[in-house]
């Protein structure tokens, strides 16, 4: 038997570390790679939540979860390779004109 | 990709674009060693994705100074060298060789040997043209074709083992004639191989010229315009794929060419599969040469009895003193040339095959060129390549038939 | 001489001042370095020589004036014709027009006479080696290029040869 | 809570089974194509070591290990080595669902043959498929060669092209099957094959696993004219022979795939009676579907890679959406009115499309200047 | 300690370093095989919370094409490295306290103030009860419609915006 709080502290630990990774590295991939990981870590307590009250709907919300983190990837990962056309750079430091 | 370092850019920077420099397009080698470069063919590939921009070839690796070779022999024995020359056509090249040295002496050939010389040189551009089918099918991955034709190419090289103790390096035609006459079951096995041959070529091209992916890989690829292709040089099938009706057998007959019934097979598309068709073709109009000088084969000598240019039968030196020094003189001093050059050009199986040959007086040619047909069309590259992916690249560069041989001589 | 040939020549004649040769049916006309490329020009436009069959070039040494032949070997398809011009060219610094322009078949050809005789052609669009090795010295088909010969390698006088063979050593 | 010994022992003889069967199968695989490509081009195949050259796969194993490696000095060393492994695991477990055999008794006890009886065995092939790609990616990258790249980005997006379609036939064989057991689509083939209800699903099914384990004529990445190797030209030896370990067995293994959810997987005649049965009939089927994959290589030159990507994305998908589509709707007609007309104009409806499809591509075919020929 | 909380940990373990790994990595393919390792063991607790349908979505989506899609992007743009550039000296040590602090405020938050009740069904139990994909599908498709043709709009919408953003020749030719 494993208390959902388990569950809840991994959840806030991988939150946490996608947070930092979007705080300290420069890198734009990185730091996309690292949003990726927060959405995940919001996944997992919510699959747990639903474990627990014994309930569909939150796995249907994880469902819906990862269709729209694969759009935002799908975007995302276009602006980056045309701001590196640009720019030569994904330097998050460097990207920090609106005009290109 | 900004892996520029890796190459020397400065020697070719006037080939390639500007946005090479600038890394925006990858610079690839393609050979000296890569599969499909059938021989040892350096190409510079400068692309945009797959897309190719620039294909710079770069060649020599097979250089042996065959040129500067030459000189040092006798008119005899130089002959051995063209045999090198293209690999694949090495009666061809004894031809085109044996024929400049008897228009610089003005020595006859007796007609048993002009016929000879014809159904030779027709199996060998069949030959040559089984490679050339087998090779382009490998390179776009119809390995059995392949294989299909190197086993009908054996049959032709049993036939020339026949003729001279040799498969590949014949040495058979000899100024003057050939070297002996051919044996008995000469033409039996001629007839053989005419009788399964045309079934074999129905065979390919059941597997390959309706074949939709091909058709896919080859139609308008590669467009080679008449234009561009004379101003490159371009001669033989690849020309006539262009919709130039150029064929030195019909235009210049030699070796009495124009006895026979032929047609030139041309195309006007100019693409690969033109190309390809073009090939296709040249093998029904081999057999039918071939058959006809078969069929007309006339008796009588295979050597002119000019004895200062060419050696006594053996049978005669064990019973003629005279024959005796001629051979000896022959072999070990030659004859003397007039000091005068001329160019005598055959239709090898991949364009014009010219020999430029000066002689000083002396045993021995003061220069030979030998003008090698895929030296020019291996320049045209560059141009047709253009725009057309890799896969592509591999398709056009073995539709035009070179060989590295015949290139870096 | 080919009838269909006589105006050619005698155009060539006319306007270029060249002398002809003639041997077993073939015709060299020779002209001047620097009117190589009007004679060309006049050859395929208004002679429809379509077809530059070969260039090549003819070492003369000892000679040296005109110590190299540079031969253009001309076809016509469509008057089945042929003719040969030839470029005397002297010995020291040997320069001639390249003719790219005219023919672009030229290109690889002056780039093959370049490496073998060492024939500058001016204005050539890419002056690299072609077949030699771009660090290669010398022009080996120059009948003054030093011929290398090799001491066969018996058991006697193995280690001899052995220590002045260049390949790389340990 | 802890199974019994004797079940974590079963488990253990069934997985070790399977991956020494794939192991084995492999190496003979290579000598079945070596001697059916060589019967088919008119040669003989290897035919020296052993009896009608079954020993050469050994003696190709023992070339290959103690063959030198060579690592290129500027690759990625620890991805440039994981990549083989990474590549090699996929086409593994990827069998742990395949059922070879319904169950039998032996030992007092029901052993069931097969690994793993999952509820979404069919998802979990998707999803071990997709991630076969990394190996493949990370070996052109790490070999920090220009082939290997374009071998290696060529390679996945081909497979991430027909994951699409290859998805969308296994969608059909669920609506058919009810189930995504892999165990519930073969029982539901009882008496009826899906490859006779939906044919074109099995044919787009067939030509996805060519793209998927890049086999002939879609072997794109390694067209050995054009990229050399493409992404393994830079590994040898026992590296290199995982490469092509994971090629073969992804080639049996989707072989066997194919045959479990289009052809009845372990039916065939006396096979309730016999379970052992079960295994044979698979591995016939599988054999057949082999050589059939041999028999394309042997014969048909190389698709383009643009033309490829273009067939994937512009025939495949639309086609496998639309075969889904009346396949889906068929069974809810059939169900609603009850009548199983609607259910026999699957296989009609379909036929008619595919061939439509297969009439379209004859039509854009670039070949009308040679219509003469 | 049950097999359960073992297996918990054990894979909790592999998730957090996997996840600081990427976090670390000077080398972006590999912080990007690190996210792809974390994704799959993610995918192994959906498993366990008896979500099968779930886990394989993520390996298929997650692992198999956003990895995969980012792996491409990295190679494409050869984007490995970036060049170091001066960092300010209190910027990692302030962040790592900040998400620290992050850390303990969700812990305590979730676990004190918003607390579920009871534990998560362990595997076996998960396995019948939870995996049901039928009725996964019949909520989906009955009470969640809207939301599911609105994400599949979303997701036509997102494939069209990457089409336009990436297709370079249009806009050369304007």
């Amino acid at each position: 038997m494993i208390p959902v709080e388990y569950y809840i502290i991994l959840s806030a630990i991988l939150f946490a570390i996608g947070v930092l990774g979007v705080l300290i590295r420069r890198n734009a991939l990185i730091i996309f790679m690292s949003i990726e990981l927060m959405l995940n870590a919001a996944n997992l307590a919510i699959v747990a939540f639903s474990s627990v009250i014994q309930s569909f709907s939150g796995q249907i919300f994880v469902f819906f979860v990862i269709a729209v983190a694969a759009a935002e990837v799908a975007v995302g990962l276009a602006l980056i390779v045309e701001i590196f056309k640009s720019k030569q750079s994904i330097d998050v430091d460097q990207i920090s004109g609106l005009k290109g | 990709m900004a892996q520029l370092e890796e190459v020397n850019i400065d020697n070719f920077r006037h080939l390639v674009s500007d946005r090479a420099l600038s890394g925006e397009t990858m610079l690839l080698n393609m050979g000296p060693q890569h599969p499909s470069t059938h021989g040892v063919l350096r190409l510079l590939l400068e692309l945009d994705g797959e897309t190719i921009i620039n294909a710079i070839p770069d060649i020599g690796y097979l250089h042996t100074g065959i040129e500067k070779n030459m000189e040092a022999k006798t008119y005899l024995k130089a002959e051995v060298m063209t045999d090198r020359l293209d690999y694949m056509n090495t009666t061809g090249n004894n031809l085109a060789y044996c024929m400049a040295v008897e228009k610089l002496v003005d020595l006859d050939v007796p007609p048993r040997a002009q016929a000879i010389r014809v159904i030779l040189t027709e199996l060998q551009r069949i030959a040559s043209h089984l490679v050339w089918l087998g090779a382009f099918g490998l390179d776009l991955a119809a390995m059995s074709v392949f294989l299909y034709c190197f086993r009908e190419r054996e049959a032709i090289l049993d036939i020339l083992e026949l003729c001279s103790g040799q498969r590949m390096m014949t040495t058979f035609i000899r100024p003057g004639g050939i070297w002996r006459d051919v044996p008995v079951e000469f033409e039996s096995a001629v007839r053989d191989f005419l009788k399964m041959f045309p079934k074999r070529v129905d065979e390919y091209e059941a597997l390959l010229t309706k074949n939709p992916i091909l058709l896919d890989r080859l139609v308008g690829i590669g467009i080679l315009d008449a234009a561009t292709a004379l101003q490159h040089g371009v001669t033989g099938p690849t020309l006539r794929a262009s919709g130039v009706n150029w064929d030195l057998r019909k235009a210049r007959p030699y070796c009495g060419y124009d006895q026979y019934d032929f047609n030139v097979p041309v195309r006007t598309e100019g693409d690969t599969f033109a190309r390809y068709i073009v090939h296709i073709e040249e093998f029904r109009e081999s057999m039918k040469i071939i058959e006809q000088a078969l069929n007309k084969l006339p008796m009588g000598p295979v050597n002119s009895d000019n004895r200062k240019f060419v050696p006594p039968p053996r049978s005669e030196i064990g019973v003629s003193m005279e024959a005796l020094i001629h051979h000896f003189k022959l072999w070990t001093e030659g004859f003397p040339a007039p000091k005068a050059s001329i160019y005598s050009a055959v239709e090898s199986p991949r364009g014009e095959l010219g020999i430029y040959l000066e002689g000083d007086g002396g045993p021995k040619p003061y220069r030979v060129h030998l003008r090698t047909p895929s030296f020019d069309n291996l320049s045209v590259i560059n141009k047709i390549t253009q725009g057309t992916l890799v896969a592509d690249l591999v398709a056009i560069l073995a539709s035009i038939d070179i060989v590295l041989g015949d290139i870096d001589r | 001489m080919d009838k269909k040939l006589e105006p050619i020549i005698n155009a060539l004649q006319k306007q270029f001042d060249s002398s002809i040769e003639e041997f077993r049916d073939e015709v060299h006309a020779f002209v001047k370095p620097e009117q190589i490329l009007d004679a060309l020009t006049l050859l395929r436009d208004k002679y429809e020589f379509e077809l530059l069959s070969a260039l090549t070039a003819v070492d003369y040494f000892p000679q040296q004036s005109p110590r190299y032949h540079i031969v253009y070997q001309l076809t016509s398809l469509a008057k089945n014709l042929s003719v040969q011009l030839r470029v005397p060219v002297n010995g020291d610094q040997p320069k001639v027009p390249t003719v790219t322009r005219v023919y672009e078949v030229a290109n690889w050809r002056e780039r093959e006479v370049a490496d073998m005789f060492g024939v500058e052609f001016e204005g050539h669009p890419d002056p690299r080696r072609i077949l030699m090795p771009d660090d290669w010295d010398g022009h080996p088909l120059r009948k003054d290029y030093p011929l290398g010969y090799e001491e066969p390698q018996f058991t006697f006088n193995f280690d001899e040869i052995d220590v002045r063979k260049p390949y790389a050593k340990e | 809570m802890l199974p019994d010994w004797t079940l974590w022992l079963e488990w253990l003889i069934k997985s070790l089974v399977v991956t020494l069967a794939l192991l084995g199968g492999f190496a003979y695989l290579t000598w079945y194509e070596r001697r059916a490509l060589a019967r088919i081009q008119a040669r003989i195949g290897p035919n020296r070591a052993g009896p009608f050259g079954l020993l050469q796969p050994i003696a190709d194993a023992v070339k290959l290990i103690f063959k030198e490696e060579l690592v290129p000095a500027k690759a990625d060393k620890i991805v440039f080595f994981w990549a083989p492994v990474v590549t090699l695991v996929p086409s593994i477990i990827i069998a742990a669902v395949i059922p070879w055999g319904t169950s039998f008794t032996a030992f007092g006890r029901e052993i069931t043959l097969h690994v793993a009886d999952i509820n979404v065995g069919v998802l979990y092939l998707m999803s071990i498929a997709s991630i076969a790609v990394f190996g493949i990616v990370l070996a052109g990258w790490s070999s920090n060669s220009k082939y290997a790249m374009l071998g290696g980005l060529r390679a996945s997006a081909q497979m991430i092209s027909y994951e699409l379609a290859l998805g969308f036939s296994f969608a059909t064989s669920i609506i058919l099957a009810d189930s995504m057991r892999m165990l519930d689509i073969v029982d539901a083939q009882k008496g009826l094959w899906f490859v006779v209800v939906q044919p074109v699903g099995a044919v787009i099914f067939w030509i996805a696993t060519l793209a998927e384990v890049n086999r002939a004529p879609f072997d794109m990445p390694e067209a050995e004219q054009e990229l050399t190797a493409g992404y393994h030209s830079e590994y040898s030896g026992m590296k290199f022979a995982l490469f092509f370990m994971a090629e073969y067995q992804k080639m049996i293994v989707i072989s066997a795939i194919l045959a479990t959810i289009y052809f009845g997987g372990f039916l065939g005649p006396g096979v309730d009676e016999y379970p052992l049965l079960g295994p044979v009939y698979l591995l016939i089927k599988v054999i057949l579907l082999l050589f059939v994959m041999i028999w394309v290589r042997a014969t048909w030159p190389r698709i383009r890679y643009d033309r490829l990507m273009s067939f994937g994305w512009k025939i495949m998908l639309p086609l496998s959406l639309a075969i889904t589509f009346i396949t889906a709707a068929g069974i809810l007609l059939a169900d609603l009115l009850n009548n199983q007309i609607y259910f026999w104009a699957i296989p009609v409806v379909s036929t008619i499309i595919g061939l439509v499809a297969v009439v379209f591509i004859y039509r854009t075919l670039r070949r009308l200047p040679y219509e003469r020929v | 300690m049950t097999l359960d909380l073992i297996l918990f940990l054990v894979l909790a373990l592999v998730a957090i370093a996997t996840a600081l790994g990427m976090l670390i990595s000077r080398n972006a393919v590999y912080s990007a095989l690190f996210l792809v390792l974390n994704f799959v063991t993610v995918a192994v607790f959906y498993l366990l919370l008896g979500a099968p349908f779930i886990a394989m979505a993520q390996i298929t989506v997650y692992a198999g094409a956003i990895m995969v899609l980012f792996l491409f992007v990295i190679m494409l743009l050869g984007a490995e490295k970036l060049a170091p550039a001066q960092v300010l000296p209190w910027q990692r040590p302030l962040a790592a306290a900040l998400a620290f602090i992050l850390v303990a405020e969700a812990t305590y938050l979730l676990v004190t103030r918003a607390r579920p009740t009871g534990d998560v069904l362990p595997p076996s139990e998960a396995v019948n009860t939870m995996d049901n994909i039928r009725q996964l599908g019949i909520e989906l498709f009955n009470q969640y419609l809207l939301p599911f043709e609105v994400t599949s709009i979303l997701l036509l919408v997102a494939m069209v915006g990457a089409i336009v953003l990436t297709n370079r020749q249009k806009r050369e030719r304007k």
